[in-house]
């Protein structure tokens, strides 16, 4: 199946419109049709008003990032087909430029495109009477009055135009809307079929006809679920024994603290809204401390705040916390609710002075559920810090994924302390050993008193200012990193797709690996064979294997989303290996697959300066 | 009933000779003595100061934190293990001056934990800055000039963030002190105590002897006991909300009062629901026991699964 | 006087329709027309929330910070400028949550700047969390539980940590919020106008018709104003310690009162020395003219290298 | 004149004793003879009672180091001579072991060693009865009563008992003894050269003829002054017009506002402690859009909550702060009192996200001035947060130097605004340009509104999150680290002493400057010709340049106080070139000469592993 056999589906409108819940939908009833789908969404922050949109790819088989182009368009608004042209400064264009030929945009009606608006020959324009369907359907109800108020479900509107002229299983949807709807909601089941049937039928009558693609059912779901990343975090806590999430709200990372405090009282995981993210971190490295795991969510600007506590938890030796850096567009504010891979060279070196710490970059929702799994017990084991580094796109995007393997998953704890049977103190809490483990003990343990600080101190916890110990001390804790490289599987720290002497390796990290391996896979179809070397564990380095590989190869690209390249200088710094041809993209929103697979042959046309992707 | 010694540690105290630590430090020895818990079940947190040693002194768990950061790390170990004994100690600069938000934040929270705060009037550990607790227009002897900021009023500040104990003592009334302190962690819920402390080296208004009122005609001390003239704290009927009011009020009024003599002991007290107490209305496991004694082996994930197939 | 259509700017605003954050901007924009003061003599700074973007619909310096933080940057504009007349806007979950620390800091100091707190109870721009001001027990509609901390009470806080001019105006009661904000303008030292403002995307408790009392039997508002029953929240002497104490008290009863109705008006002013005029007795150069006039071409080190030879 | 006829004179007593005036003291009263002096402290963090030491280099020449051995002691307390033996855990052995052969100690005979300590054939004791001595001058004054309080005297008489062992000029001490008691503290001069004459008298009759070594009186100071780094940058921040200083008290930066604050009655410096670093940082960067040239200064635990203000600092392109970093050891709060050179990396990266800013490390007292004053040309002409890092090592020490050349020193305030003659708004605070400066107004300015946001903005400064703008507006903002890199002179960004194409060329950055030149002069002396390649621009780093130079060299050592070897990585990362030997300390104490050039020499030997320096 090539990717022009791909559907696009778009649905755009302003916050508050209820798109994510029509796109949702479209994408469950793909799921449940055999259908894959890659869904991601872009927004301001703003609550009501600005524009936003969910990208929909679906596909026979298993996708893994978005294309630029738009097959089919749901305009909720004027604002959708052509931007913002009603602010003193416009801001962007629409979608209308972003339509494939033969594309099709379903509009309202009532708030379509104006006189002298931009439009497109090669594209449909299916005008929807959005409101007139809407009160079609409440007068079955005799709730015509309540028109303004429900506008909300406009959205289940595009969605039905949408199936009607696609010709998908009008009753599967019927049956997924109907699920949505539970408990104190499920009064709404019916009115929301009803629209949507009248909708669907409308489209099919009126369009179907003048539109060739369609969009049918091929089996069952084949047991798939549709994943984001937060909620891959999310039950990757759950199953690991989180036992504390410190929290302080913040985008993107609120929703995995949201998923967890709604599960709680079946999975117990106290979900603690702290007064900011200085409290958040220190809370969590307390009640690690304590004994339970332990975990943070955040994005850039709470990070920024958690740096001097990261440092007391490595020089304490606490055995977490676990903390999820959402990446977003930065620096600052930036754009909070965009997609950037800029925090990475902070997070490595948050906090002054040295102490272990580990760094990983999952590149998707699969890897963020069994990354996140394993560093509570790296947390544990290795008693230091442990910062799990996705972004926006991860977190946000769906895809419909098979459901986590979890067998192979084993819960570590590290060393614990044997209570002495005299229950005597002397305890030796920071014990020198070969591998900079000691065994720990938890705040409450009987014969397990010790003492900690943030000052250098002696095996006992107490501080001491002396050379000799200090030496030995830092050398102790810094060995943990040494252990930790050596323990850690080699499939945890970095994955090759495809031939180590391909000809062209592309380089990258984190949530670049979607589009990444979707772009390879097109580019061989073009006769550029590439193979993909995927960053994973970023500290401790995993730099000689690292090398090995990369001199293996005949030309290197890196691709990042961010301004510095800043994983290619690590790579460098590690490596000694200077990836020189870059393919990068800082423009606040995640690579396409078309802009890696661009960049990639642009920079093997010519290496002379960096790509800058933006697709605008 | 501990041996004063069983909670005492060799470890050297390099606090300066005449150090109101002293007194605190000792206070805190014979309440953790009396207080019926097992050793092991109690932990003293600190933040960065002179003050902040003083877990070193304590043969209890003892976790010296970051200045200003003693409170969010306590709350954290308290969630963790609702059973531990839970006191964080600290300067005045730490708990007033840079742990201001924290301070506000853990008040309102009323998590089961006791706060000690060493109030010396400067910051000792840093050579004598002034504290947040030195009245505008003072200045100690390593100051270039007066103070021109107000002084925060700890007890105001801590009953309008929600403490629900509030007392204040004097580092060198040890038994006073020390009762208080064992007030304070026997409260079900935040408890303060502002602990006037003289530090002989930087703080050469707030003596000793300017506390004992060597330098007034009648040589009696510049504090008086609260609770001996009469000053009713408590409040007595926990629902009802008009009389927390009163009693806020009264204990603010008390605070802001000034004159001679500062008083010393008990401005607020309030048994309401705890943050655990309701946390464990919602996590019915905590009822049972502490989060760090959950067994989370062999969880299974599929009604999470079956939510997005 | 400027016109009102001379201090709006053009750009678009998102704020949801029905926002109370609206009847602040109006208010805000009033005042600064009235205000008599030139355009570039007036900076707003603003935190992160929906609140945060006040400054880019005000024709004025507009400086939008970082969350919980526009106090110390408008504070250091102010030393830098004495001549700005500085205003902060904010959130109250960036105000008196994340930003508790600062609140307290910028009480004490008492530099001559406004803080207007847009008081809706919830985080706006992070979609619906419980902000401070949320009384526990309450549950908006995007919250899973009811809050299950005490709210803060910023009135009593503010008193407590010395800002010398303390009031709350209402947002959709633009003509009280207007003066009351002009007030706090005028007023040398720092002033808080907290405002209750509803938020009808997240907040559907305290609602525009919530604070109209629709649903009381007698449907009178659910405020009224302080000083029409008569409250004198003013020290007439300001060297009058015992006055000063008396009004702090005062307000602060006021601020805890409850009832059916909340108290707006001015709850405590109190004119005494600010920062900037205690600052200038040790620069004479700031009695002159603002830091940012000062000329320091061609100092001379040579009295310093001399102390040292 | 060879390092051996280098006097090197130490006192050590516990912290509160006074060390530091009988040290200064000294250091004037060499200066005004001719002498050079080189003087390091170390203490505890501790404020009395806890064992603390300063140690003078005192030459022919000018010195920029400490050396390791002790030739004469003078011992306050026994723990200087045999260490904390009273402690439950003894943490340092004290210094008699670090006498040179012959070395001479002079120690209190009421407070010396005890039976069983141990001792040393070939170093001289000398007891001197302090309490007798103090007694007897108090005595001249009837004042013997109050031989208690006065105790803190004994350090006059320590250094009286030097000077007379010495041979040195007691006419020229007296004077300088007078001159330090001015104003309030008149009354005490007189007692004080009492004290001292009597000690010296003591010393030089008992022990003189026992004792071979002379201190003489060269020649006049020459104009030289006694300088710490802090009185450097102070003075810098005064030449420079820093108008505001905020600040939260940390060692070993409080000294330096300190410094400020006493001297702003005559330089209106506004001095201002905050509640917290966070504050600090951002009064500082409010008052820079506000048109004053302002600063903060902090150590690592402070500067690790100043990370979300510096990168808002960034996006707003505010000019300034200019933050001075004195690291200490690490991590936490590590070690308060001591000397670390491990903060350079979070220095380069903190907080999240991308954005412009200057790093520079000045090598010592002289630098530190020259790099403090044109940071604040750099933060007004770059409009982004200068960070000076330095350290504890440069802060205390006091070095005997010419003073300031300040004739070549220029006020930079780079582009600012020219008003509009018809006072109409429209200011593009943010203006797009070539350099990617854009001319600045000043809060207060006339015609200068503007907005800005730590969001991303146009030029106005208004909040936009179009793709288009933000690749435009980050490729502006970062930028101006091109043209900061085009413009900053090359003699600012490296300094290589010696030939490039020396036997080794020793490489390092910050504090090490001293122990290297040192050193390497002493390698000179053991045909071991090198060079030393100092780094100064760590960001933006002149990353050609020094692969050029690096390039040149046969052999290369890196000289760190760090345990990473964190610059090290950097020049891998920039230049692609690894240095592969590495000399490296981390025990909380500064480099010596000896240990640089032992590290050399072994480095050399063998590149097997770093070499770990820590003469305990
Ligand atoms: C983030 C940070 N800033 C500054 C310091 C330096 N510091 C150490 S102790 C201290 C103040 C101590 O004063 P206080 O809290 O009153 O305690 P005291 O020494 O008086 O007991 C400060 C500012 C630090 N350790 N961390
Ligand atoms: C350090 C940091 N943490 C978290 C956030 C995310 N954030 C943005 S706005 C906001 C809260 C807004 O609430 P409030 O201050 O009450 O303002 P409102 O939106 O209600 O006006 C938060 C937590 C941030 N921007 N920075
Ligand atoms: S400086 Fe003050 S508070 Fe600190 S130990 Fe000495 S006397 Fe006590
Ligand atoms: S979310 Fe609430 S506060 Fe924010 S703009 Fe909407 S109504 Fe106003
Ligand atoms: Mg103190
Ligand atoms: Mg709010």
């Amino acid at each position: 199946m090539s990717n022009q056999a791909d559907l696009v589906w778009m649905i755009g409108g302003p916050q508050g419109s209820g798109i994510n819940l029509a796109a949702e939908t479209l994408t469950r009833c793909c799921m449940r049709g055999g259908l894959h789908v890659f869904a991601n969404i872009e927004y301001h922050s703003n609550i009501k008003g600005e524009h936003s949109y969910y990208r929909l790819r679906i596909a026979k088989e298993r996708r893994r990032s978005h294309l630029e182009r738009v097959d089919l368009l749901v305009a909720l608004d004027r604002e959708t087909l052509v931007g913002d042209v009603h602010k003193s400064e416009v801001t962007h264009r629409g979608h209308l430029h972003e339509m494939a030929p033969g594309g099709a945009i379903l509009f309202d009606s009532g708030n379509g495109p104006a006189p002298g608006d931009p439009s497109r020959e090669d594209v449909r324009m299916f005008p929807v009477p959005f409101r007139d369907i809407l009160l079609e359907a409440l007068r079955m109800y005799g709730r015509e009055g309540e028109v303004g108020k429900l506008q909300i479900m406009y959205n289940v509107i595009g969605l039905g135009a949408s199936i009607g002229l696609l010709g998908y299983d009008q009753d599967l949807v019927t049956r997924v809307i109907a699920e949505g709807f539970k408990g104190r909601k499920a009064a709404l089941a019916d009115l929301n079929v009803a629209v949507f049937r009248r909708a669907a039928e409308y489209a099919m009558e009126r369009f179907a006809t003048s539109y060739p693609h369609r969009l049918s059912v091929l089996g069952g779901s084949g047991g798939r679920v549709m994943m984001r990343g937060i909620q891959a975090v999310g039950m990757a806590k759950i199953l690991a024994g989180c036992g504390l999430q410190t929290y302080y709200p913040i985008t993107p990372a609120t929703d995995e603290s949201d998923y967890l405090e709604s599960r709680q009282g079946q999975f117990p995981t106290a979900v603690v809204q702290c007064e900011d993210e200085i409290s958040a971190v220190l809370m969590a490295i307390g009640a690690a401390h304590a004994g339970v795991r332990a975990s943070t969510s955040t994005s850039g600007p709470g990070f920024s705040l958690m740096a001097e506590g990261l440092g007391w938890a490595g020089i304490t030796e606490a055995p977490g916390p676990v903390v999820i850096l959402y990446q977003r567009g930065g620096p600052a504010t930036g754009l909070p609710t965009r997609h950037e891979q800029a925090d990475v060279r902070f997070a490595l070196h948050a906090a002054h002075g040295e102490f272990p710490r580990i760094v990983v970059a999952p590149g998707d929702a699969e890897e963020c559920f069994r990354t996140t799994f394993e560093a509570f017990n790296w947390a544990e084991r290795y008693q230091c810090p442990v910062t799990v580094i996705t972004d926006k796109y991860t977190a946000s995007s769906y895809s419909t994924i098979p459901p986590f393997e979890t067998s192979g998953l084993k819960i570590d704890r590290g060393v614990v302390f044997t209570p002495p049977k005299s229950g005597k103190d002397g305890f030796l809490r920071y014990k020198f050993t070969k591998n900079g483990i000691s065994p720990r003990s938890r705040l409450g343990d009987r014969g397990g008193i010790f003492w900690t600080s943030g000052d250098e101190h002696n095996e006992r916890g107490h501080i001491v200012e002396s050379a000799e110990n200090r030496v030995k001390m830092q050398t102790k804790r810094m060995t943990k990193l040494v252990t930790a490289a050596k323990e850690i599987p080699e499939g945890m720290m970095w994955t090759l797709h495809g031939p180590a002497d391909a000809e062209v390796m592309v380089v990258g990290w984190g949530s670049t690996k979607g589009p990444i391996l979707d772009a390879i896979e097109e580019l061989e179809t073009q006769g550029v064979a590439a193979s993909f070397l995927q960053l994973r564990l970023l500290l401790p380095f995993p730099g000689d294997a690292v090398r090995k590989v990369l001199r293996k190869a005949k030309t290197h690209v890196m691709v990042e989303g961010n301004y510095g390249g800043q994983v290619r200088g690590l790579i460098r710094e590690m490596t000694g290996v200077h990836v020189r041809r870059l393919v990068h993209k800082f423009d606040g929103r995640p690579f396409s697959q078309d802009e890696v697979r661009e960049g990639i042959l642009q920079q093997l046309k010519s290496a002379r300066r960096p790509a800058v992707m933006s697709h605008a | 009933m501990l041996k004063l010694e069983e909670v005492k540690t060799d470890v050297f105290n390099d606090w300066c000779p005449g150090c109101g630590d002293f007194g605190i430090l000792s206070a805190l020895q014979q309440a953790i003595a009396e207080l019926e818990v097992p050793r092991e079940k109690i932990a003293v947190f600190s933040g960065i100061g002179c003050s902040g040693k003083t877990p070193h002194f304590l043969n209890v768990y003892g976790i010296h934190t970051l200045h200003g950061r003693s409170l969010p790390i306590a709350a954290g170990a308290k969630l963790a293990n609702k059973d531990l004994t839970v006191i964080a100690v600290g300067g005045d600069g730490d708990g007033y001056g840079i742990g201001a938000g924290h301070f506000v934040a853990t008040g309102r929270r009323n998590l089961d934990l006791t706060y000690v705060v060493f109030n010396n009037g400067v910051y000792g550990l840093t050579k004598g800055q002034s504290a947040p607790t030195l009245a505008k227009g003072l200045r100690t002897k390593s100051m270039p000039a007066p103070a021109i900021v107000e002084a925060v009023n700890p007890i105001a500040l801590a009953i309008c963030a929600g403490f629900t104990f509030v007392a204040r003592s004097y580092s060198l009334s040890v038994k006073h002190l020390k009762a208080t302190i064992l007030a304070a962690i026997r409260h079900p819920g935040t408890a303060l105590v502002d602990v006037l402390q003289p530090c002989p080296t930087y703080n050469d208004l707030h003596t000793k002897e300017f506390w004992a009122g060597a330098d007034t005609p009648d040589k009696k001390p510049r504090w008086y006991d609260l609770q001996q003239e009469g000053f009713d704290a408590v409040v007595r009927d926990p629902e009802d909300g008009g009389e927390v009011v009163r009693k806020k009020t009264a204990g603010v009024m008390k605070s802001l009062e000034g004159g001679e003599r500062e008083p010393v002991g008990v401005f607020f007290e309030w048994k309401t629901a705890t943050y655990g107490e309701q946390l464990a209305a919602r996590m019915p496991l905590l009822a049972e026991k502490p989060l760090a004694e959950a067994d989370f082996s062999g969880r299974d994930l599929t009604p999470l699964l079956a939510e997005l197939a």
